[in-house]
């Protein structure tokens, strides 16, 4: 098994794909969106780990740690909003947030 | 690593951490409606922290700290400084309606705006890809729980889910652009990235490129530019007045001091490429925010297509800074400088704006439809007096200082003498008169039309009236000798490419 | 004493101090202390004609100070021959106006003066600005207060009208904010107007640049075919807008041409003066038909003004001295007459609230006074000799004889135009048989009013009688001017 | 990359699930399959079933799953600098201390919001 | 023997498949002992139970009643699989394989001897966080999968209560990793073997119990609170929400449950023996020459044995009691203990070297 760069800046890309096309579109549940923005920065921390392995230097995997725990943050808050919108909505489908338009 | 130099340069974003660190534990205990203690501690903090900062940017020495990783120069500081009065005005403006409409039961707006504020800093004074998006995750989560602030409207809450959804999807672009960068030049260091580049030690070319169009689209979400613009109408119409006040005004400093160290500082041997870039989102930024702003009939949302078309001026200013591939200093500062000062100029004017917006609204009623202004002028002609200065100025209209800005960046502009170059000052021209329609309409609304009868005469407290008055002071003073700002950006921007 | 300062920023400052005293308890004191303002900005300029050396062409009473000193801006002022006039003629009418709306205007006292005085500051630093972006930023300011004077104090389709003059004015000139900036770089880094005159710049540049600066005069002077603002403006415009409107706004135009687009851009003057020629005749010919046909008092006299400018635009690019010696007494004389045509229309309105021609007739059995006042304004709009309004025209279309007669007599059918439209209006208005109730009521013109007619009368009768005063001092820069167009600034 | 050592791990989890299926499927072999709809219904203790089952629950449960997050992240993020805790010294330490200041406001907050109180 | 086979396997299978069949056989040497002890858990928690209240337990299958584990596995294994009409299916069967997934495969890394772990990797410990963090998922689904109100509650009631002790006990781990300074777990045990009483003899008085004692404590308690045992038993609580999320499983899809509960009784005892009482090695230095998983598993059964003691002596907590706790004393407790721990590092007292 000889994996090189490319592979993993490949599934990287392909991660990082996968997740764009899941912000646009799904319409259906806002969590999915929260996951798929998660997996936006899991795409990134692949790239981060990859470079970081084959350049050998470290400050890359410094990065993912400061990452994961930024995306905690944000999966904390997008929850906390997420919550606080089915209570005023009792709905999370993203179809549904059409208040604001214009 | 981390020397004596290295706390001399966070000294005062230390004192920023701690009070605000102690400010959220304070107010804990606070029960007063209005959250004096709060208030006033906040404000006392912002101040010092102000006065730290402008200190620092007067003696204009560049302390890097923390390995590099950290630098305080003057354009950093007077940045920073800019970002904590701007935050303290938002705050004095903010207090009463936040108290009318429960946003007060907890100090959170408080510590929050705070903690945005510490993000701004680092955005502004990082030196390495890692503190950058570390001050920008801080000021955008902050943002976040800002615009959810008040949980039982429905409407705030949309809107937060939105602007979290785009934002946190913009993060991660930034950061894929980032990775990318990093893989090809094999640091996160600013410093370094440009010199990797510069002497062309990579060596992966569309590794960088294809980072650098990440990077920018990240950015330009953040900048709210078209086509990355979804998010702005609906988090400035949708969030609590006083909280799109707070992401309209310090945050754009924030853009641009990152844009300044990730762009410009780090890879200004690509600036042709992200130069071109910019040229496509101001192009489409100003015709998409002008030409929209004329459709809305609710003033949060058209200023916020305002806001993007503004920020079409600004990306103007930053894609004219190295000029037909060549770097010259001179070029350079005019066009960053014109850039910092539009920015600068468009916080001061976006402050005034929305204070008023602020003041007029009510417990129970939002001043956020156009024609909830009809008849200012009967009722009060100072507010509208200060609501018109603010209108002229955004249109660019002297002797209001938002003129300057505009002549600033299409000085700039022009300056690079290339055709294409001169047809899109002469584009933006242009849409700056449809922009001014707008504006126009607003003036209309309250000096030409019949105030409702039911609508009571304005109070305002003494403090936000004096803020108001001094800021509305200020546009109009820095309309008649905007030239000590002027040189004091120049200066700034030639600080910090020299460093 | 630095009297073009003194000239510009006493109405200014005056204006600002009314601001704050928005009681209606205050509208008398309001009114006096405008009166006094306005007045004292007059008196400061009755230096500058004592001082003024006729024989030289070069800029007088100058000021400069670094103002901005990223961009070299200066505040630089200074006055020639070429704009010495303007100067206390806007000072003038603004005390006209102030007098003239003292009872006219009952809402808002303080806001309406405080805007006019500010207007005439404006107007005043445009007038004497030497430095680009000092006279640009002095000619968009006044967009403000004069958007605000029309839309707060007009009539019924105010918002239209104010929309429409200010972005009609602004198009126009922000395309010239382009060519200033491309006039900065050209030049070096610098605003100095002076020294653009001496810039040399190819064909292509000269081109450009005449045609940005022609996009803001134009409209503002205002040119067939970007004059359908002035019309709709003037008739919605409260009468004291309209008079500063007529007498001096549309001058900051023409005024543009003298100081910009002609000596800088010399070569594209001269290859476009055919353009600008036809279009001043079409001006002159085809509005003066226009004019004709109108029921609306004001559009009419708003139409008159669009011909009357236009033998202004066609004296200048006559490129002789009687043209442009000309084309600026009729500045001048336009600034009194439309002045006086608008204020006497205002005085009938303030009492009928109509401008329908077909409303009135037979005013001179109720008012006669009046009517004899208005018949003299007439008579100098037509530009019957030994008014004021004669002068320039006169001289405009003698140059346009020298330079071609086809051109001479095209313009001076005007004259029988500018006759028909006047008299017929002044026959309709105020001759014949009183045909409604409404104008049998009418009272004679005041004290107050009649103090205005007088002044007014007074200066069309001396300048038609006596012009050497005005021509003497504009003789030597006109001069100079010319010899600077003739020379190609191509290298 | 050498991830030999991390074989096992994945076996193990293969084998793990295994042990989780086998049963279920064994068990579904020899036991009876004889449903009907009493026995297949949900438990209510004896009661019809009423109302959705996935019904709306207090907040406070979505409260401790935002704060485990964080916290949870803090102690990954704490880790590292446990197992290099020699090698970064004591500046490394004054510099977790700060974090974990950091971290203690945030508890105290919450603690005073009456996030971790239940009734 | 082992060696010759190993070659022998090598030669024959080449590079690829031996590894995998090799480990297999090493896990399944794992995993059939564990069956069998988690088998006969159940029999000494209700012989312990019996005693503690003074009456027999289980007695009448073989001596002791050692078939007993037997016979009720047969009996479950030929029970109906019962499927809830409601139930969303395929979650609803993914439930009790996620359960025990974990509870085996974090096995993966504890060490039996020196060295004598399956996967003996240098992130050990946080291995074993991060697989273990799985088990919460196998309660959630079951209790969403069911539709039905009490796995539900149960479910939710389970899961916050699971992740608010994980923090505690990631802070146990924590100071455990920072003296240790290595996340092996190996090396976690033989940093325990060295110390001023180590060279005295007296091993047991080294081991990291002893300084990080109040951890120790925590994670006693908080490891009981994690496997829902009584008197932490939230999930299930029989007198308010019957079974918890296990309510409307039947049969095997119930024993898998049973037997994830009990693997992960065991997983947490055997990690306990390894962070804080030494692992393999033994407690005073005379009895070295029996050897280390006998130890190892003679400690794993003590602290087993504290699981029934508990049950079987303290009545069961209030749920808010239990997240008090959890949230208000141990996480102080141990973030406070932590830096106490780093700054005895820091300081002259330092008995880590």
């Amino acid at each position: 098994m000889s994996l090189s760069l490319g592979h993993f800046l490949s599934l990287g890309a392909i991660l990082f794909a996968i997740s764009v096309v899941g912000i646009f579109l799904n319409r259906k549940n806002l969590i999915v969106l929260l996951m798929a923005i998660e997996l936006m920065l899991l795409a990134v921390n692949m790239n981060f780990v990859a470079f970081s392995y084959f350049l050998g230097d470290l400050h890359g995997q410094v990065f993912v740690f400061f990452i994961m725990t930024v995306a905690a943050a944000e999966a904390a808050i997008g929850l906390a909003i997420l919550v606080q919108l089915f209570r005023a909505r009792t709905s999370i489908s993203a179809d549904d947030l059409t208040t604001l338009k214009g | 690593m981390i020397d004596r130099y290295s706390w001399v340069a966070v000294y005062p974003e230390l004192v920023l951490l701690i009070m605000s660190c102690v400010i959220t534990l304070v107010d804990l205990g606070e029960k007063r409606r209005m959250r004096d203690t709060t208030h006033w501690l906040t404000m006392l903090t912002l101040a010092v922290v102000a006065g730290m900062f402008f200190t620092y940017a007067v003696n204009a020495n560049t302390i890097y700290g923390f390995g590099n990783m950290f630098v305080a120069d003057s354009l950093a500081s007077w940045l920073k400084g800019f970002a904590a009065v701007s935050v303290m005005v938002v705050l004095i403006y903010a207090r009463p309606y936040a108290a009318d409409r429960d946003m007060m039961r907890g100090g959170e707006l408080y510590s929050l705006s705070l903690f945005s504020l510490l993000g701004i800093c680092f955005m502004i004074s990082g030196n390495n890809m890692l503190l950058l998006y570390l001050g920008l995750e801080l000021l955008t989560l902050s943002s976040y729980a800002l615009v959810a602030l008040r949980r039982d409207d429905s409407q705030a809450t949309e809107a937060a889910m939105k602007y979290f959804v785009l934002g946190a999807m913009a993060s991660g672009f930034l950061l894929y652009g980032m990775s990318m960068i990093y893989g090809a030049t094999g640091s996160l260091d600013i410093g370094e990235i440009f010199r990797v580049i510069n002497l062309g030690l990579f060596e992966h070319q569309q590794v960088l490129v294809f980072g650098l169009v990440f990077l920018v689209a990240g950015l330009a979400f953040k900048l709210g530019a078209v086509p990355f613009h979804m998010w702005v109408p609906d988090v400035y119409n949708g969030a609590p007045t006083a909280v799109t006040l707070l992401i309209a005004s310090a945050p754009k400093l924030a853009a641009f001091g990152i844009i300044i160290r990730l762009l410009v500082d780090g890879l200004l041997p690509l600036a042709a490429d992200w130069q071109q870039m910019f040229g496509i989102l101001a192009v489409a930024s100003l015709f998409i925010g002008n030409v929209a702003a004329i459709a809305q009939s609710n003033i949060k949302r058209m200023l916020a297509y305002s806001t993007i078309s503004q920020v079409g001026f600004i990306l103007l200013g930053l894609m004219s800074g190295v000029q037909s591939g060549e770097f010259t200093a001179d070029a350079a500062q005019a066009a960053y400088g014109s850039a910092m000062f539009y920015v600068i100029t468009y916080v001061l004017t976006t402050l005034a704006t929305f204070g008023i917006l602020l003041l007029l609204a009510r417990d129970g009623f939002e001043a956020d439809q156009i024609s909830d202004l009809a008849g200012l002028n009967q009722r009060s002609p100072l507010y509208a007096g200060i609501m018109a200065m603010c209108m002229f100025s955004m249109a660019g209209i002297p002797p209001l200082v938002g003129f300057y800005a505009k002549f600033a960046v299409l000085q700039a502009l022009i300056s690079t003498g290339t055709v294409t170059h001169i047809a899109i000052a002469v584009f933006a021209v242009i849409m700056s008169l449809i922009g001014a329609f707008y504006y126009l309409r607003v003036v209309k609304v309250m000096y030409f039309d019949a105030a409702d009868p039911q609508a009571g005469p304005i109070r305002a407290r003494w403090d936000v009236k004096g803020v108001l008055s001094i800021n509305a002071a200020l546009m109009l003073v820095l309309g008649l000798v905007p030239g000590g700002l002027m040189a004091l950006c120049t200066e700034a921007i030639l600080n910090a490419l020299r460093g | 004493m630095a009297w073009l300062s003194l000239a510009i920023w006493v109405p200014i400052v005056v204006g600002v101090l009314l601001l704050p005293l928005n009681k209606p308890g205050h509208a008398n004191m309001v009114r006096w202390l405008a009166l006094v303002g306005s007045i004292v900005g007059l008196l400061v300029t009755v230096p500058l004609y004592t001082g003024f050396d006729t024989q030289t062409a070069q800029m007088q009473f100058v000021e400069k100070a670094l103002w901005i000193s990223s961009f070299n801006v200066h505040y630089y002022l200074g006055v020639d021959g070429l704009s010495f006039w303007f100067v206390p003629l806007t000072a003038f009418i603004t005390v006209i106006v102030v007098i003239a709306s003292w009872q006219s205007i009952t809402e808002r006292v303080n806001q309406y003066m405080a805007a006019f005085l500010i207007l005439s500051g404006l107007m005043v630093g445009v007038f004497t600005a030497l430095d680009g972006m000092l006279f640009y930023v002095f000619f968009e300011a006044t967009l403000i207060p004069m958007y605000l004077i029309i839309g707060v104090w007009g009539g019924p389709r105010k918002i239209y009208a104010a929309f429409k003059f200010f972005l009609y004015t602004l198009l126009g000139s922000l395309l010239t904010l382009v060519a200033l900036i491309y006039l900065y770089n050209v030049s070096g880094g610098s605003f100095d107007i002076l020294s653009w005159h001496a810039l040399p710049l190819s064909l292509t540049e000269q081109t450009w640049i005449f045609f940005a600066f022609f996009a803001a005069f134009a409209v503002k002077i205002p040119m067939w075919p970007v004059h359908t603002w002035l019309p709709d403006v003037h008739v919605e415009a409260p009468t004291g807008g309209s008079a500063v409107l007529a007498a001096i706004m549309l001058k900051l135009g023409a005024y543009g041409f003298l100081r910009f687009s002609l000596p800088i851009s010399p070569d594209a003057a001269q290859e476009y003066a055919w353009l600008m020629i036809g279009l001043s005749l079409v001006a002159v010919i085809y509005v003066g038909l226009v004019a004709i046909v109108q029921q609306d008092m004001k559009k009419l006299v708003a139409y008159s003004s669009v011909a009357h400018m236009g033998f202004v635009s066609l004296g200048f690019f006559l490129f002789n001295q009687l043209g442009m010696t000309g084309a600026i007494a009729q500045m001048i004389a336009h600034g009194f007459v439309s002045a006086a045509m608008f204020l006497a229309i205002g005085v009938l309105y303030d009492r009928m609230h109509t401008r329908e021609i077909s409303d009135y007739g037979g005013v001179v059995n109720t008012m006669p006074k009046f009517a004899a006042f208005a018949l003299l304004f007439a008579m100098a709009n037509a530009g019957l000799p030994a008014t004021a309004g004669f002068i320039g025209e006169w001289m405009v279309i003698l140059g346009a004889v020298q330079h071609s007669f086809t051109v001479g007599f095209l313009a001076a059918t005007a004259l029988i135009l500018g006759a028909s439209y006047s008299l017929l209006m002044y026959k309709k208005v105020y001759l014949g048989d009183i045909t409604n109730d409404h104008v049998r009521e009418l009272q004679d013109i005041n004290c107050r009013e009649m103090l205005v007619m007088v002044i007014l009368a007074v200066c069309v009768i001396y300048m038609g009688v006596h012009p050497k005063p005005f021509t003497d001092i504009m003789d030597t820069s006109v001069v100079n001017l010319l010899a600077h167009i003739a020379q190609s600034k191509l290298q | 990359m050498n991830l030999e050592q991390y074989l096992p791990v994945l076996l193990f989890i293969l084998v793990g699930s295994a042990v989780g299926v086998l049963p279920l499927v064994l068990g579904w072999i020899l036991g009876p399959t004889k449903p009907d709809p009493a026995k297949n219904s949900a438990y209510e203790c004896g009661f019809e079933v009423f109302d959705d089952a996935r019904m709306k629950f207090d907040v406070r449960y979505y409260l401790v799953a935002i704060l485990f997050i964080l916290f949870d992240l803090e102690i990954a993020f704490l880790f590292p600098w446990a197992v290099a805790l020699r090698d970064v010294g004591l500046a490394g330490f004054v510099a977790v201390l700060i974090f974990l200041t950091i971290l203690v406001v945030g508890f105290a907050y919450e603690w005073a919001k009456g996030a971790l109180t239940w009734e | 023997m082992m060696d010759s086979f190993y070659n022998w396997g090598a030669a024959t299978l080449g590079g690829i498949a031996w590894p995998v069949i090799w480990n297999l056989i090493k896990i399944i040497a794992i995993v059939a002992p564990l069956m069998i002890a988690v088998a006969y858990l159940t029999l000494w928690e209700r012989k312990l139970l019996g005693w503690i209240q003074v009456r027999y337990g289980p007695n009448r299958l073989g001596p002791w009643g050692l078939l007993q584990p037997l016979a009720d596995g047969l009996k479950l294994l030929t029970k109906e699989l019962i499927r809830p009409t409601a139930a969303s299916y395929k979650l609803y069967l993914l439930g009790p394989v996620m359960a025990i997934m974990p509870a085996l495969a974090a096995w993966v890394v504890i060490p039996f001897g020196p060295d004598l772990a399956l996967a003996n990797v240098h992130a050990g410990v946080l291995l074993v966080m991060a697989i273990t963090s799985i088990e919460v998922y196998g309660v959630i689904i079951a209790g969403w999968a069911s539709n039905s109100k009490y796995p539900f509650l149960g479910a939710i009631r389970a899961s916050a209560q699971m992740i608010s002790y994980e923090i505690a006990l990631g802070f146990c781990f924590l100071a455990v990793v920072m003296v240790t300074g290595s996340m092996n777990l190996s090396e976690i045990v033989r940093v325990q073997e060295v110390g001023w009483f180590a060279d005295k003899g007296l091993n047991f008085l080294s081991w990291n119990w002893l300084p990080l004692l109040p951890l120790f404590g925590v994670y006693m308690i908080s490891v009981v609170a994690e496997t829902n045992r009584p008197p932490f038993d939230m999930v299930e609580s029989e007198g308010e929400i019957v079974a918890g999320h296990m309510v409307e499983y039947s049969g095997m899809g119930f024993a898998i449950f049973f037997l994830a509960e009990y693997a992960s009784i065991w997983l947490v005892s055997f990690l306990g023996a390894v962070l804080f009482l030494g692992g393999w090695s033994s407690p005073v230095a005379f009895l070295d020459f029996i050897p280390g998983w006998i130890w190892l598993g003679l400690k794993a059964s003590v602290i087993v044995s504290w699981f029934i003691w508990i049950r079987g002596t303290f009545p069961r907590f209030r749920y808010d009691q239990v997240m008090r706790l959890g949230w208000k004393i141990f996480i102080p407790v141990t973030l406070i203990w932590v830096v106490v721990v780093g700054a005895w590092l820091f300081s002259p007292l330092n008995i880590w070297h």
